[in-house]
């Protein structure tokens, strides 16, 4: 199979994930659109392991690490949301925009 | 680079899932940002990420496919959810769109083009080859070794990550 | 002759495989449910159901399948009706794929099936990652607990649905800890190779800690009593479920039982020698396996008759506090353990 | 905006919970406070009680019981009745303890007509009385540990109940509401083989509740969610009119058996259980040792029961009590039941109040669940007895 | 105290007692309406009292002397009893709330309000309680006609050898 056209799928849900987080307002949406720009890496990373055949499977390394930073970037980032939600009453990040409260 | 890189394009079944399951992904990603319903668009995301996985376990990497389902989908698609309903998702739907969508469509359609322009000038005539398959303790024992010293990197960010959750959501 | 033929065919032994899997799928939580009301019944000090198949209410639970079929699948209108009929499929499939994995007995001697087909012996499909596989897959269900909460647009469906989402999620991890200590005891992720380390002595015996964890957690995970906290009915009807009716409810129902099943048959493999049999080894490993399956079910069901049902947040405490560091300290014995011998 | 509670002057700490509702308008933003409806047809509440939660997560804020759902008018129709009829409108109320309810207006029209019931008729209507309080216990015993998610003890106690029942049945030929009273006496002499058959129902009920308290009193996880939850101060309970088992675990030892005996309680030997904490877990465990002095109470009644008449020689065909009025408390089984009786010298009362226990704890529920967790509101609820039709009338 | 020594008491202490009477055992102390708060707090707080738990509050009608209110009130430490009642006019009866001295009075005058039409002024919540928030009128009043039973008496008021036929 060609690996271009694996690499084309995570550049589109990267691209996906870039007008999600520029277009939403819903922080947890912000979040989530986060989430496919990350897993669109790992698409690549896994697609590039597959196409080297190394041996020593670097890009399932890496494709690890990444989801456990995703993992660490959503309980952080979802503590931040609950945290302005109890504070704002509001989790639209058009909204916060005061630098305390 | 690869000597068989040039090989004709022969239809295999392995590129027949990646190809089902990437358009799965690709759609469903593209719910995900669309949908006007928040818990609509996780749920899409939860099919993204599914599908992913199973690209990952066509693709010959067995552990971190199951990684993916097991971390994305039961607990990262789930703590979303979960905030969510904590900050009250309403069944129905909302504007969840801000006024820059035009930005951010242009934005997005560039980055695309720019990454589609590169992808196919670099490595638009390579092929994978699926014939080896890279066993669990292959990863295990490379992540243990070479890879030792990021892993403990990581596993100190995600005790951060931990730490920081817990002190940030706790009420005072 | 024609049976060799049939037998030499891998693709045939996997799809007779297939067959085995689903029919076990949907008898055991039968036998499981009717074990259940019976016993309850008996531990009651009554009779529970006696009418249906005249002898003992055998076909009781057949019966109430088939009034399952029978009934009107009603959506609520307030309900988001797509998600609502689509999250009993969500939380069932999980717990059916478990099945295919779930090893009966030892590999057979020689064996020349193509990669793909599982390979020969009392199981489904051998997976290099046999036990991840397993966590992974049936940490979906959560989702489809969720969609059916959020879903049913009512507020004791929604508690319910984040009571059990809490609960799945802090005891995915003492379950992933312990089965890994088993993991790293065996030097395997593969099921059927976890069982084949168990021929000298049972996994139970060095890694009790990690067996009672792996019990209490995967009662947890089940919403089993003392943990049904998703379901309390006292308190929020029936959780997740309580719109449900129909053929719906059924697969809720039957995810339950079939959940009690799964995981019992993992703790066996994992922990009590999966099909090596004591005292009377002559009995084939498949009826051993059957058989402690059937005694930890039964232990499932014993509790419920036992135990009044813990608080949310007790639950949680108890997760975070006492299971997941005695499960830590268990990896690091069993990592001590094996570096030494 | 914020919803406070005014505070009324002259309360108790903690407050009734049903102060007015203040909005406050202002630069407040909207707070996502969740209401829940628990009720009329929720499993949990026992009957068509309905309590209106206000949450905060898992937390309730305020709850505000709503009654009426069981409302008959007790008042109103007994205006319209005469006093033997009374008898058989007032057993109905709260089902789980019918005998006591008409005992009380059996002596209530006694004491205004200046009849005393014979003896034997007295002990009688004690043991029946006890009986009649082991019905009810039982019942709460085995639905309480059942809100618990235990449930085994409600079968262990429907078993036991039902022998009971049989036991009643065989004196009263009804299994629910007996109607057994009447004013100067009773319906009619125990039956052959009722003694006997008491005297077996004592032991095994004795020894039946060891069942129970290995199931719940024993049980580590039975503690962990009673123990400390919904903790009501004496004081508190005493301010609110609250009697019965539930003012004895709060450690006030009012028992009218014990400060005003009625029948032939100065007679026998029985102690009154108290708690110390006041929390759920003392009032399920006083009710569990109310069951054990009430079978002390019968195995009394068994030995001194004496021999003799069941009605006064000559009863009037009409009851007529002369003017005046009278109130008659009476121990029931979750409480103080009260009537409160004028009569006019007309064969139907003028009014007559009937005051029941059961409201009070109602009443008192607001104070129990501010502050507790939605699971514990079950603890909370289910230790705090009630029958609904006791509460409605 | 004994029911006579708690009528001289209220008498002596507080001075609102008009009248007292004592029957079967129980004292019962009429109070003007504008000392009914008074005596009440006096009744929790003096120490020889010790009124610590109010069994019930209700009213009686006694039509065209209006209708009369009876707290009764009990003392778990010194075990005994008192009736405070108190009269009132027919024509809009007022009463001023006891659910600030004992919060178990807020349900009994709820009860009293809806059921006898008596308004307790200063009550925090007086709302319909046990009947439905659109019934009309005060049933427990003798001048609301039980309808059945205008239209037919209750049979069983009569043994069945009386009933003519």
């Amino acid at each position: 199979m060609s690996l271009a056209w694996v690499l084309t799928l995570g550049a589109f849900l990267f691209s996906v994930g870039v007008y999600g987080v520029l277009a939403r307002k819903n922080a947890v949406l912000v979040l989530m659109s986060i989430e496919l720009m990350l897993n669109s890496v790992n698409i690549n990373l896994i697609a590039f392991n597959a196409w080297f055949r190394d041996s020593a499977a670097v890009g399932q390394i890496f494709a690890l690490f990444i989801i456990t930073v995703a993992a660490a970037e959503v309980g952080v980032g979802l503590a931040i949301v609950l945290l302005v939600f109890r504070n704002r009453k509001t989790i639209n990040v058009d909204e916060v925009d005061l630098l305390k409260w | 680079m690869d000597p068989e890189a040039t090989e004709g394009a022969v239809v295999s079944w392995p590129a027949v899932f990646v190809a089902i399951f990437g358009a799965v992904a690709a759609l469903s990603a593209v719910a995900v940002v669309l949908s006007r319903n928040v818990v609509h668009a996780a749920l899409y995301l939860v099919v993204v990420l599914g599908a992913a996985g199973a690209i990952f376990l066509v693709l010959g990497a067995e552990f971190v496919g199951w990684t993916q389902i097991l971390i994305y989908v039961g607990a990262i698609v789930v703590l979303l959810l979960f905030g969510l309903m904590l900050t009250a998702a309403p069944i129905g739907t909302h504007a969840l769109d801000n006024q820059q969508r035009g930005v951010a469509f242009m934005t997005s359609a560039a980055v695309f083009g720019v990454f589609t322009f590169i992808i196919w000038r670099s490595f638009g005539s390579q092929r994978i080859h699926l014939n080896q398959v890279v066993r669990t303790s292959d990863v295990g024992r490379s992540l243990f070794s070479g890879y030792i010293l990021p892993f403990e990197v990581v596993s100190v960010l995600l005790l951060a990550a931990l730490v920081g959750a817990i002190v940030l959501a706790k009420k005072d | 002759m024609i049976f060799y033929h049939f037998f030499s065919n891998p693709w045939a032994v996997f799809a007779l495989k297939l067959a085995a899997v689903f029919i076990f799928f949907l008898t055991a939580p039968l036998v499981l449910g009717y074990v259940e009301h019976k016993g309850l019944a008996h531990m009651q000090s009554r009779l529970g159901p006696m009418e249906a198949g005249r002898f003992h209410g055998w076909a009781q639970l057949i019966a109430d399948g088939v009034k399952f079929i029978q009934k009107e699948d009603i959506v609520p209108d307030a309900a988001d009706r797509r998600i609502f009929m689509l999250a009993p499929m969500i939380v069932i499939i999980p717990v059916s794929l478990v099945f295919l994995v779930i090893p009966f007995g030892p590999a057979a001697v020689s064996c020349h099936a193509p990669a793909g087909t599982g390979g020969c012996g009392f199981w489904g499909e051998n997976f290099d990652v046999g036990i991840f596989f397993v966590l992974a897959i049936s940490a979906i269900s959560v989702i489809g607990m969720l969609m059916a909460g959020w879903a049913s647009a009512n507020k004791f469906s929604l508690i319910g649905a984040i009571r059990g989402a809490a609960q799945l999620i802090a005891y995915e991890l003492p379950l992933v800890l312990a089965a890994s200590a088993v993991a790293m005891q065996a030097g395997t992720l593969s099921l059927v190779g976890i069982g084949d380390a168990q021929k000298a002595y049972w996994f139970v015996f060095p890694q009790i800690a990690g067996f009672i964890i792996f019990v209490i957690a995967s009662l947890a995970e089940l919403s089993r009593p003392p943990f049904d906290m998703p379901i309390a009915d006292s308190e929020i009807i029936f959780g997740h479920m309580t719109e449900y009716t129909g053929i719906r409810f059924g697969l809720f129902l039957l995810s339950e039982y079939a959940g009690i099943v799964s995981l019992s048959a993992i703790a066996v493999v994992l922990y009590l020698g999966a099909w090596h049999g004591f005292i009377v080894p002559w009995i084939p490993g498949p009826i051993w396996t059957l058989a402690k399956i059937g005694a930890l079910s039964f232990l499932v069901i014993w509790l419920r008759a036992t135990y009044p049902r813990l608080r949310e947040d007790q639950l949680q405490k108890m997760a975070w506090k006492y299971l997941i560091p005695i499960a830590l300290v268990n990896i690091l014995l069993t990592m001590i353990f094996k570096v030494v011998f | 905006m914020a919803v406070t509670e005014l505070p009324t002057a002259g309360m108790l700490p903690g407050g009734p919970g049903e102060g007015v509702q203040v909005v406050i308008a202002g630069e407040e933003l909207p707070t996502q406070e969740m209401t829940l409806s628990i009720g009329p047809q929720h499993p949990s509440t026992h009957g068509v009680l309905r309590v209106v939660l206000t949450l905060d997560g898992e937390r309730i804020d305020t709850a505000t019981p709503v009654i009426g759902y069981m409302h008959r008018a007790f008042d109103k129709l007994s205006e319209a009745r005469d006093y033997r009829q009374i008898i058989a409108l007032s057993n109905r109320h709260d089902w789980l303890s019918a005998f006591g309810n008409e005992l009380g207006v059996a002596l209530a029209t006694e004491r205004l007509m200046g009849i005393e019931a014979p003896e034997r008729a007295q002990w009688i209507r004690m043991l029946m009385a006890e009986w009649n309080r082991v019905l009810n216990h039982l019942m709460f015993l085995g639905s309480f540990g059942l809100e618990l998610g235990a449930m085994t003890p409600m079968f262990y106690a429907f078993r036991e109940r039902e022998d009971i029942q049989t036991l009643m049945e065989m004196a009263t030929g009804a299994r629910m509401h007996f109607t057994y009273c009447r004013v100067g006496g009773l319906k009619e002499d125990l039956p052959k083989g009722f003694l006997q058959y008491s005297e077996v129902l004592v032991k095994r009920i004795r020894h039946r509740l060891l069942d129970y308290e290995g199931l719940l009193l024993g049980n580590e996880i039975f503690k962990k969610r009673t123990v400390g939850i919904g903790v009501l101060p004496g004081e508190v309970a005493k301010s609110y009119g609250v009697t019965g088992p539930i003012l004895h675990a709060s450690g006030v030892a009012e028992d009218s058996r014990k400060t005003e005996p009625y029948l032939k309680y100065s007679e026998v030997d029985f102690e009154v259980p108290v708690g110390e904490h006041g929390d759920s877990f003392d009032r399920f465990n006083v009710l569990y040792h109310r069951i054990e002095q009430s079978l002390r109470i019968i195995e009394q009644v068994h030995a001194k029961l004496p021999a003799g008449p069941i009605m006064p020689g000559k009863m009037p065909k009409y009851l007529k009590p002369p003017e005046g009025w009278t109130y008659v408390r009476t121990e029931n089984s979750l409480g103080e039941t009260g009537y409160y009786l004028v009569s006019r010298g007309d064969t139907k009362p003028w009014r007559l109040k009937m005051r029941t226990p059961s409201f009070h704890n109602v009443s008192m529920i607001p104070y129990l669940l501010k502050g507790v967790l939605l699971p514990d509101l079950i603890a909370v609820l289910g230790s705090v007895f009630f029958v609904v039709g006791d509460v409605d009338r | 105290m004994t029911p006579d020594e708690i009528a001289a008491h209220l008498t002596e202490a507080t001075g609102a007692a008009e009248r007292s009477d004592v029957a079967h055992g129980e004292v019962s102390v009429w109070v003007p309406n504008d000392k009914w708060v008074e005596v009440a707090t006096h009744l929790r707080d003096c120490g020889r009292c010790h009124f610590d738990l109010p069994t019930f509050l209700t009213a009686v009608d006694l039509e065209e002397q209006g209708f009369e209110v009876v707290l009764h009130m009990y003392s778990v430490r010194r075990q005994h009893h008192v009736n405070v009642k108190t009269q009132l006019a027919r024509d809009e009866p007022r009463l001023p709330t006891l659910s600030g001295v004992w919060n178990g009075l807020n349900w009994c005058e709820r009860e009293t309000w809806e059921l006898f039409g008596i308004d307790f002024t200063g009550h925090p919540n007086q709302v319909k309680l046990l009947l439905p928030v659109e019934f009309e009128g005060f049933p427990l009043r003798k001048d609301f006609l039980l309808m059945t039973r205008e239209a037919k008496e209750w049979p069983g008021l009569k043994e069945p050898a009386e009933v003519e036929h």
